[in-house]
């Protein structure tokens, strides 16, 4: 289950998603909204995303990371558009026969998102806002 | 001339005020100079230039990358997604 | 929240309850009920725990954690009985500024769980049944 | 002679078909001591002997703790919680 949306995130079809009979462990991973940044206090954030382009990268994550651990599924959610504190803004659920592939999985999962994945956030404070500059992404040769 | 179809997203979406755009570029012309040529139509976007990746038909590519006519080019500032 | 039940565990009181508006990030590990453990097949788990000290100890594993990493909440459930293939045995949830002590703090409390928590399954197979017998628990001199 | 209380868990529930019994115990006899008795009166629980650990007052104890009277001890085979 791979999905971009403007919607509150349900993390429930997501792990029913990627959980199997031979599944042992599950990993979930939210991303949530804090309330400071940087030294900052953040009143919300504004999500922006490439949607086709981030769905693609998404399910590219998902393939790099199940090639390279013996999972038995892998689902990403990303939410976009105002986000207040305390929101998720991003879901990665791995599921594995063992827990230890699940948490690597999953923590690989997520820096790769990070890492590829063309969303943005904007950071919005009392006196101002600021689109904010994470990664910048590798180009393959 | 190559008509470019150009995608605009985050802070470049903000300064130029539209999310997407056309850009009629000289035959031969790279995603390097396509970004130029941006920040001489909208100075206003030449802070954020130097960090910016280009991506054709949703696929991260080199500024060397040849543009073709009616290429869909979306501008990658730097990404911050997650949380 | 830390709690010994017979229920079906919810995973969304437990992460409301771990996070905090300085969270950034949650890790959540379910531990589920496989259909096959070491080449035999399994009917269903039963689950048996000295409910008293189990609920003493992983509060203890939630305190260890909390001392080691910056962590802005903790909490454990760990149901007991009768689980079916599928249904979730343990949940861990672990809430913090950043997203590496989320799962690196999630993954230590689980393997401490494992180790420290007077918790014992009992496999059922179509032939027969046996308790299962991990981890000795170490005592503290 | 100190009486002492004594939880079964798993196995050796089964096997000895009660969750709790009271032994009454020499002074200054020990958790290993303990053990052993529990051995002599049901010698079907003895292979499960050598890997258990007790608590006394929902802690773990060495063999060597020396039972005082009235005390609760809970008799842990090898965990396996989780999943």
């Amino acid at each position: 289950m791979f999905a971009i949306t403007r919607e509150p995130l349900d993390p429930r079809p997501l792990v029913d998603a990627v959980r199997r009979d031979e599944s042992g462990a599950v990993a979930l991973f939210y991303g949530v909204v804090r309330n400071e940044n940087m030294g900052r206090s953040v009143r919300y954030l504004e999500y922006d995303a490439y949607e086709a382009m981030a769905l693609k990268k998404m399910r590219e994550v998902a393939d790099e990371v199940c090639a390279k651990y013996p999972l038995t599924g892998i689902g990403v959610l990303h939410r976009i558009g105002r986000l207040e504190i305390g929101e998720t803004s991003l879901l990665v659920a791995v599921s594995s026969p063992h827990r230890k592939e699940a948490f690597e999985a999953c923590h690989e999962a997520v820096d790769r998102v990070k890492q590829t994945v063309p969303v943005w956030k904007k950071e919005v404070w009392d006196d101002g806002s600021q689109w904010i500059e994470g990664y910048v992404p590798e180009v393959r040769q | 001339m190559p008509e470019i179809h150009v995608r605009l997203f985050a802070g470049l979406h903000d300064l130029v005020g539209r999310r997407e755009l056309v850009l009629s570029m000289p035959d031969g012309a790279t995603i390097g100079q396509l970004r130029d040529r941006l920040g001489e139509e909208y100075p206003i976007v030449q802070p954020l230039l130097s960090t910016l990746v280009c991506a054709v038909d949703e696929e991260y590519v080199a500024p060397e990358h040849v543009l073709r006519d009616g290429e869909d080019v979306a501008l990658i500032p730097p990404i911050s997604g997650g949380s």
